[in-house]
């Protein structure tokens, strides 16, 4: 095993729990915890995969990051603010209690 | 336009810093220990004792008739009356104890002494390491000198030493009045 | 370094000198951590030092702009009388600080509430690495040193979100609360007034931002980013956030004594207290000085034949002149309300600094522009300025008159 | 070098399993928190810089503060962070289907034949990443701006409350 697959293992570690925390937990706010997460997970990959490239590109992984960096920044902006609109809207966040498209 | 009245503020405070740097004047405060401000003569805080002459306890003003004690709201007067060899209630005080640390300043026992012999102090520097002891007053420490009165409440002072001359002279000539007519037989009146 | 003569006088290169004598004494191996520790241990002595007196400086100072003397009385410990105009207080207040009885609730969050203030001052401390203190004073030289001191300046509110929670008392709540809200409003206009530096100097390293502002051999007019139209707007907008981020009057709200008690502070005695005061203190010198390295030319001296002087000295004046005019903004203000302060945030100070970046980029585009045409240059930045603070100002007042008090004169 | 990245991966994986498994929401969240970091230090050990202090500063600094808001402003009092578990069968459902993507990913990992460079680190300047981005990668910025200008919007419609509550005054 070289250190490439140690940091794949790390991230994929950090993914699954990310996965399985979205999925076990019913507070949309840890789901949406999650979610970020799992990005941060593949954002892991591309550093590890730009850090060990055999043949170096200069910048594409960092590049990547910062975009995926970004769009979960406007993920979880979005995100939270449909938490707070469930909640305005039916006094608690739990999840399964959101399960009405119309209010 | 924005921003106008910080700069405003700005200079107003800059003004006062630099200001109170060259103008004495400008400074608010006064430095306590070394300075201090001059207290109105109205100002009272506790009780103490009027004496005479020079020495403290002998010549205290007050009989001991426990009149002051009696109307105390919170009861921070404790007077015991000096008695003689038989018994005999002397009219002078033996105990006259009070207990700053629960006086309220109402100034009842002022109003109503009939010897005025008990005033309204000033001093008001009287911290004490224990509560108890330090705050409980004696007689020697509460007996101050006529003159201290007069210096501390010129006006009302003024008014109770005439007063006092006044009701001397008369009782003075009544008795004079009387020692004709008939020799003084009676018990001389209160001492004043 | 071949630099002329007079920058490279015996002071001027005293503490580097100093430092390597010192890590002359290791073995190889050793150099490099024996000299980072060296930096840590100066820094926290210098900025302790500068923060104990800034703090009677900042006393003194309210008091005379508020008529009184400030405090002038505490003297030496075994000479009875001697007063020295106060300077042995900060000392004093030490001493009475760390003798105070710790207090914790009992319904508190214990770990969080014994985290927060250690990290609260972690952080603020963490930003002085980046900072270029003189030629050749900085700690760690990044290539991105701008970006890791917003980083660790941005984390210091989440200790002070830990504060409020862990102290489990409404006030605190409140207060941590208003310091997210500071501080989402406020991260925005700080971060957008640096870009237009970053822009012009092309890059994120602080001591190269420097560098972009040194003076011209001979020249007499400081070459610095504040002299330019997008400067001076930049350096506004920047000085305002820079109070919101150090929590200061008029942006004090999370503390806001009045209305909380003391905000997040309400439940800390004692050391726990003072390494809050320490913190705020610390967050000071640390924006001071990253806005003397953006905008006032960090450690570079304002004229050529001024640069005999050493350039920690020059640092040194600027970050202080700036903490000094954050004491007399201090002193001036009164505290905002939560809606004014999110008002002016996003109203006013953010559309301002996206203005401000069109008129850098513009600056930057007409830099061959000379003659004449370097007085159209500043007319047209300066109309870029003027006309937008002008119309964003009055929509941000529209409707308030000069207010009418009915019963005070 | 390798001690490194193990404690920085027992740092991240630990604070985030916790975290993801505590009750009390604020907690949750700071220990995320230190996951974050953690996962900065982790581009510092790569060598990626900007990306680290990028990381604090997007997720620390700005994910973290919506995220604690959003947890003080849906809750009716201090017992509401406590959220009572999921029930028992989701937990299990949850965490099989982790530990399932888990055994797949990492057979995946270690079966693949995976080339490394035995070099340092590729060091890429700050300068570089804007020439990078204006140039080859202009177009993805500008997508990159218009989802956060409509993200941004997004959010303040979602989260505006309906009623207008009168006017406040002007500072």
């Amino acid at each position: 095993m070289n250190t490439l697959q140690l940091c794949l293992l790390i991230s994929s570690a950090l993914f699954c729990i990310g996965l399985a925390g979205a999925l076990s937990r019913t507070n949309t706010i840890l789901v949406l915890l999650g979610i970020e997460l799992m990005l941060n997970a593949a954002n892991l990959n591309f550093i590890a995969f730009w850090r060990f490239n055999p043949a170096p590109l200069p910048a594409t992984g960092v590049i990547f990051v910062i975009f995926a960096i970004a769009v979960a920044a406007a993920e979880a902006a979005v995100g939270l603010a449909l938490v707070i609109a469930i909640y305005r809207h039916q006094q608690n966040i739990r999840l399964q209690d959101a399960t009405r498209l119309k209010g | 336009m924005l921003g106008t009245g910080i700069i405003k503020g700005l200079a107003v405070t800059a003004k006062n810093f630099v200001g109170s740097f060259y103008d004495p004047a400008r400074l608010v405060t006064v430095e306590y220990p070394e300075k201090q401000i001059p207290i109105p003569e109205n100002y009272r805080n506790f009780p103490f004792l009027v004496h005479e002459g020079d020495d403290p306890i002998a010549t205290l003003r007050c009989v001991a008739c426990k009149i002051c004690e009696n109307e105390c709201p919170p009861q921070c007067i404790y007077i015991v009356a000096e008695r003689d060899e038989k018994g005999k209630v002397l009219k002078k005080p033996k105990i006259f104890d009070i207990d700053i640390a629960v006086c309220m300043s109402c100034q009842i026992c002022v109003e109503v002494c009939p010897f005025d012999a008990i005033k309204m102090d000033q001093h008001f520097e009287i911290a004490a390491g224990n509560r108890f002891e330090g705050l409980l007053l004696h007689r020697e420490q509460l007996a101050k000198p006529n003159s201290y009165y007069q210096k501390i409440h010129p006006t009302e002072a003024a008014e109770v030493d005439a007063m006092l001359t006044a009701m001397k002279a008369r009782q003075a000539a009544e008795k004079s009045a009387k020692a004709k007519p008939a020799p003084a037989t009676q018990t001389p009146p209160p001492a004043a | 370094m071949n630099a002329p003569a007079n920058t490279n006088s015996l002071l001027e290169r005293a503490p580097v000198m100093i430092r390597d004598w010192i890590i002359g004494f290791f073995p190889e191996s050793l150099r490099w951590p024996v000299g980072a520790l060296l930096a840590i241990a100066a820094m926290l002595a210098v900025f302790g030092l500068v923060f104990a007196f800034l703090t009677l400086a900042e006393r003194k100072l309210l008091g005379r702009a508020q008529n009184r003397p400030g405090p002038n009385r505490s003297g030496l410990p075994f000479f009875r009388g001697t007063k020295l105009f106060g300077l042995t207080q900060p000392f004093a207040d030490a001493v009475k600080m760390l003798t105070k009885e710790d207090i914790v609730p009992r319904a508190a969050d214990h770990l969080l509430h014994f985290l927060a203030p250690v990290l609260v001052v972690a952080f603020a401390l963490m930003t002085f690495a980046v900072i270029p203190y003189g030629r050749q004073l900085v700690a760690v030289d990044i290539d991105a040193g701008v970006l890791y001191f917003f980083a660790a300046g941005a984390a210091t509110e989440l200790a002070i979100f830990m504060a409020g929670w862990a102290s489990h008392n409404k006030y605190s709540l409140i207060g941590a609360m208003r310091a997210l809200a500071q501080l989402i409003s406020y991260e925005l206009p700080l971060l957008l007034s640096v870009v237009p530096v970053v822009m012009l100097a092309g890059t994120l390293s602080p001591t190269k931002i420097v560098e972009a502002q040194a003076n011209v051999p001979g020249g007499l007019i400081p070459h610095w980013h504040v002299f330019t139209p997008w400067g001076a707007v930049g350096f506004a907008i920047f000085m305002v956030a820079a109070l919101a981020e150090a929590n200061r009057s008029p942006f004090d709200l999370p503390e806001g004594e009045s209305e909380l008690v003391a905000g997040h502070l309400t439940e800390y005695s004692g050391f726990k207290y003072a390494l809050f005061f320490m913190a705020e203190y610390f967050g000071m010198i640390g924006l001071t000085g990253m806005g003397a390295t953006l905008f006032l030319g960090g450690w570079q001296a304002p004229c050529a034949f001024l640069e005999f002087i050493p350039s920690y000295l020059w640092f040194g004046v600027k970050m202080l002149s700036l903490i000094l005019f954050m004491m007399w903004i201090r002193a001036t203000l009164l505290r905002l309300r939560i809606d004014q302060l999110t008002r002016l945030a996003w109203k006013f100070l953010v559309p301002l600094a996206l203005i401000n970046l069109g008129t850098a980029a513009f600056w930057s585009r007409t830099d061959s522009w000379s003659g004449p045409l370097q007085f159209v240059r500043w007319a047209i930045a300066l109309a870029l300025i003027v006309v937008p603070f002008v119309v964003i100002g009055r929509r941000l007042t529209a409707g308030l008159a000069p207010r009418t008090y009915r019963y005070a004169t | 070098m390798t001690a490194a990245l193990i404690l920085i991966a027992l740092l991240i994986l630990g604070s985030t399993a916790v975290a993801m498994s505590l009750r009390n929401l604020i907690h949750s969240a700071l220990l995320l928190v230190l996951s974050w970091m953690g996962i900065a230090a982790f581009y510092l050990w790569a060598g990626a810089e900007f990306v680290a202090f990028a990381q604090v500063l997007v997720y620390a600094g700005a994910v973290s503060m919506i995220v604690l808001f959003a947890v003080l402003l849906t809750r009716r009092s201090r017992a509401d962070l406590s959220i009572a578990p999921a029930s028992l069968r989701r937990a299990v459902a949850g965490v099989l289907a982790g530990g399932a993507t888990a055994g797949v990913l990492t057979l995946a990992v270690l079966r693949t034949n995976l080339q490394i460079a035995p070099s340092a680190a590729p060091t890429v300047t700050v300068q570089q990443l804007g020439l990078e981005l204006i140039g080859p990668q202009v177009a993805s910025v500008l997508v990159v701006g218009v989802i956060l200008t409509v993200a941004l919007l997004g959010a303040v419609v979602l989260a505006a409350s309906d009623r207008n509550d009168g006017k406040e005054d002007a500072p």
